[in-house]
């Protein structure tokens, strides 16, 4: 099959869905041998100058509006979320700290987080649980979805903004709960005593993948 | 004078909580308190550091201190409630003042004055930090905002064919378990030993016949029995042998006492004949 | 603006709108003067060849799947799926015994056997009616069919094992086979009385036929 016939298709598959399809799913609809890879970025190319772009995001690739005529689109469909400032920053500190359980987000927030908040963040569908911590409580760990990345343009939660200068900074480090309050006087050492986390990069890689 | 001043304030005329002015600082520094627009305490800290333009790398503790211990007196002066860890916060603060200022005393077991205003700071750094990535995060391009989907997707009808996975091996175990099932199942119900009751009535009307006087019932027993199961059965059919005897009025029964034997005998012909 | 931007307007209104759009409302979007008709017969001959294509229905305009490719958007998927025991059983039974009636497989497992039990079987197509029994009820009988010779590989339903043959196979452990009233090679005439059966024979000969 000729190039021209195989960017068809994938076109065609990609215009169908509002939400993003792998590579590997593009290719199971391509002719074996078929190289799905060079195909989408031939068509990103065809689509660069169009009303619609084709751009890749959660690792996946899907067909969204020019963000230089959201202003036409903006006025079909307003209905932009209105998130609360303590839902914000409780997003950030999800995507930032991923896998991280309620406790550890209040820790770093300095402040209790209201049930509403992640029930918000999860009707969103921008959060979902992560699975439990393999520690004592064994207490739920959140992480981002791909509505998520695909909402904020991401392809990966490695791409978040300012990733590497807050790990630089020590800030995405574990974050400590094992006291409820600063007055306690645990060494810093101690600090992180029975926390066997789930390692961060490799739930960072999952979410790429799935 | 301060406190004069706010008490004179009727609480429910207070158009809005920002009117904790503090005068005796600029106007830059001025710290509005709107206790419900905090989320916490640290947030609290965070806000006075910048608004103070402290810079939170070299940021001095003590007056940072001072600032929040001012919040939470102005805040009650106001009669504003106060979240309890507003207050504790405050307490933590006082003590933190307290080992800044005073010569540090050697303990091993504690941490020095200064790990504890550098453990405060890590916080107050760190929570900075997010919030500066979660207002990027939100300038971002956004979905439904700044771009759209195909608002008409095409779903992808999807058409389900089972298949059924299932070996020869399995079916015809399946057979042999159900014949198998099939044969312990079929249970064969041994021939009870019994003397019936035909065979019952047929003797004791035969007998009945050559006896004249009132006989025990147990003498009409047949002998040519000995299992005990069938001597058993027998009894019982010659008794309602004899009941069904004396119901077509071909037999009398008359037993003289409690438990004791049972006296049968045949009645006359005529008499059968007279009643009928 | 050049009629390059009013085709890049009217491809991201088209695309994101949830429903086919006038050449009105889209005209309403385009700078005065445009010429909406003519934008959109543009667009449509720049997408006549990709793999989606802009239609115009009932007046309104909008992108569809190109009519070539809609095979792409009905997938058809194989699942497999696990057969119930007494699906199992059922077939089994038929298998030996067909024709058979529902109550006949009844009396043969002891217990009911539900409609959903051969409605899976027949889904499969391992089993089929065979016709109605000349009986009062004219109750149907089933019998197996081709595909069920193809799956278990046999040439004809009499080439499945006979009960001598499951007893030397370890099949029936601890079974007084002569008791047993399953198959026709050995099956006693007095035990199938009533049974006024299609020729049990011919049945399994067509089968191999058809």
């Amino acid at each position: 099959m000729e190039v021209h016939e195989q960017m068809r298709i994938c076109e065609a598959l990609l215009f169908a869905s509002n939400r993003p399809l792998s590579s590997i799913a593009l290719a199971e609809q391509l002719p074996e041998g078929s190289d799905a890879d060079s195909i989408l970025k031939a068509l990103q190319e065809k689509y660069a100058d169009a009303g619609v772009n084709l751009v890749e995001v959660a690792g996946k690739w899907m067909f969204q509006t020019a963000f230089d005529l959201a202003f036409l689109l903006r006025k079909e469909e307003e209905k932009e979320r209105k998130l609360s400032r303590a839902a914000i920053e409780t997003l950030a500190i999800i995507a930032y700290h991923q896998p991280i359980t309620r406790a550890e987000i209040e820790e770093v927030r300095g402040v209790g987080v209201s049930k509403g908040t992640l029930d918000v963040l999860m009707e969103a569908t921008w959060i979902k649980p992560l699975g439990r911590r393999r520690t004592p409580g064994r207490p739920m760990t959140y992480g981002t979805t791909e509505d998520f990345l695909v909402h904020f343009g991401l392809n990966s939660v490695k791409d978040l903004p300012g990733l590497a200068e807050l790990k630089a900074a020590g800030f995405l480090e574990n974050v400590n709960t094992s006291r409820l309050n600063l007055l306690s006087d645990d060494k810093p050492e101690e600090e992180q005593p029975d926390l066997p986390m789930d390692d961060d990069e490799s739930s960072s890689e999952e979410q790429v993948i799935s | 004078m301060n406190e004069i001043e706010n008490n004179d304030i009727d609480e429910f005329e207070l158009p809005d909580p920002r009117l904790g002015k503090m005068d005796d600082v600029s106007e830059e520094e001025r710290l509005i308190v709107d206790i419900d627009g905090f989320e916490g305490p640290l947030d609290v800290l965070l806000t006075l550091s910048r608004t103070q333009k402290v810079d939170l790398k070299q940021i001095s503790i003590l007056d940072l201190v001072k600032q929040y211990l001012e919040f939470v007196q102005q805040a009650r002066e106001l009669r504003l409630e106060l979240a309890a860890d507003y207050l504790v916060m405050a307490a933590w603060l006082a003590y933190l003042k307290s080992r800044l200022l005073l010569p540090e005393e050697e303990n091993e077991d504690e941490l020095s004055a200064e790990e504890l205003a550098a453990r405060l700071t890590y916080q107050l750094q760190r929570l900075g930090a997010i919030r500066d990535r979660a207002a990027e995060l939100m300038s971002r391009n956004q979905m439904g905002r700044d771009m759209f989907a195909r608002g008409a997707p095409e779903p992808v009808i999807v058409t389900r064919h089972h298949t059924y996975e299932l070996s020869l091996y399995d079916l015809l175990k399946a057979y042999s378990e159900q014949k198998t099932r099939g044969a312990a199942a079929d249970i064969r119900i041994h021939k009870r030993a019994v003397y019936t009751l035909d065979k019952a009535i047929e003797r004791l009307s035969e007998m009945l016949g050559l006896a004249i006087d009132w006989t025990d019932l147990e003498q009409f027993m047949p002998s040519d029995i000995d299992d005990p199961q069938i001597i058993r059965s027998a009894k019982a059919s010659m008794f309602t042998a004899s009941l069904e005897l004396a119901k077509n009025g071909k037999a009398d029964i008359i037993q003289k006492q409690l438990f004791g034997p049972l006296f049968i005998r045949g009645r006359k012909q005529e008499n059968a004949e007279d009643e009928e």
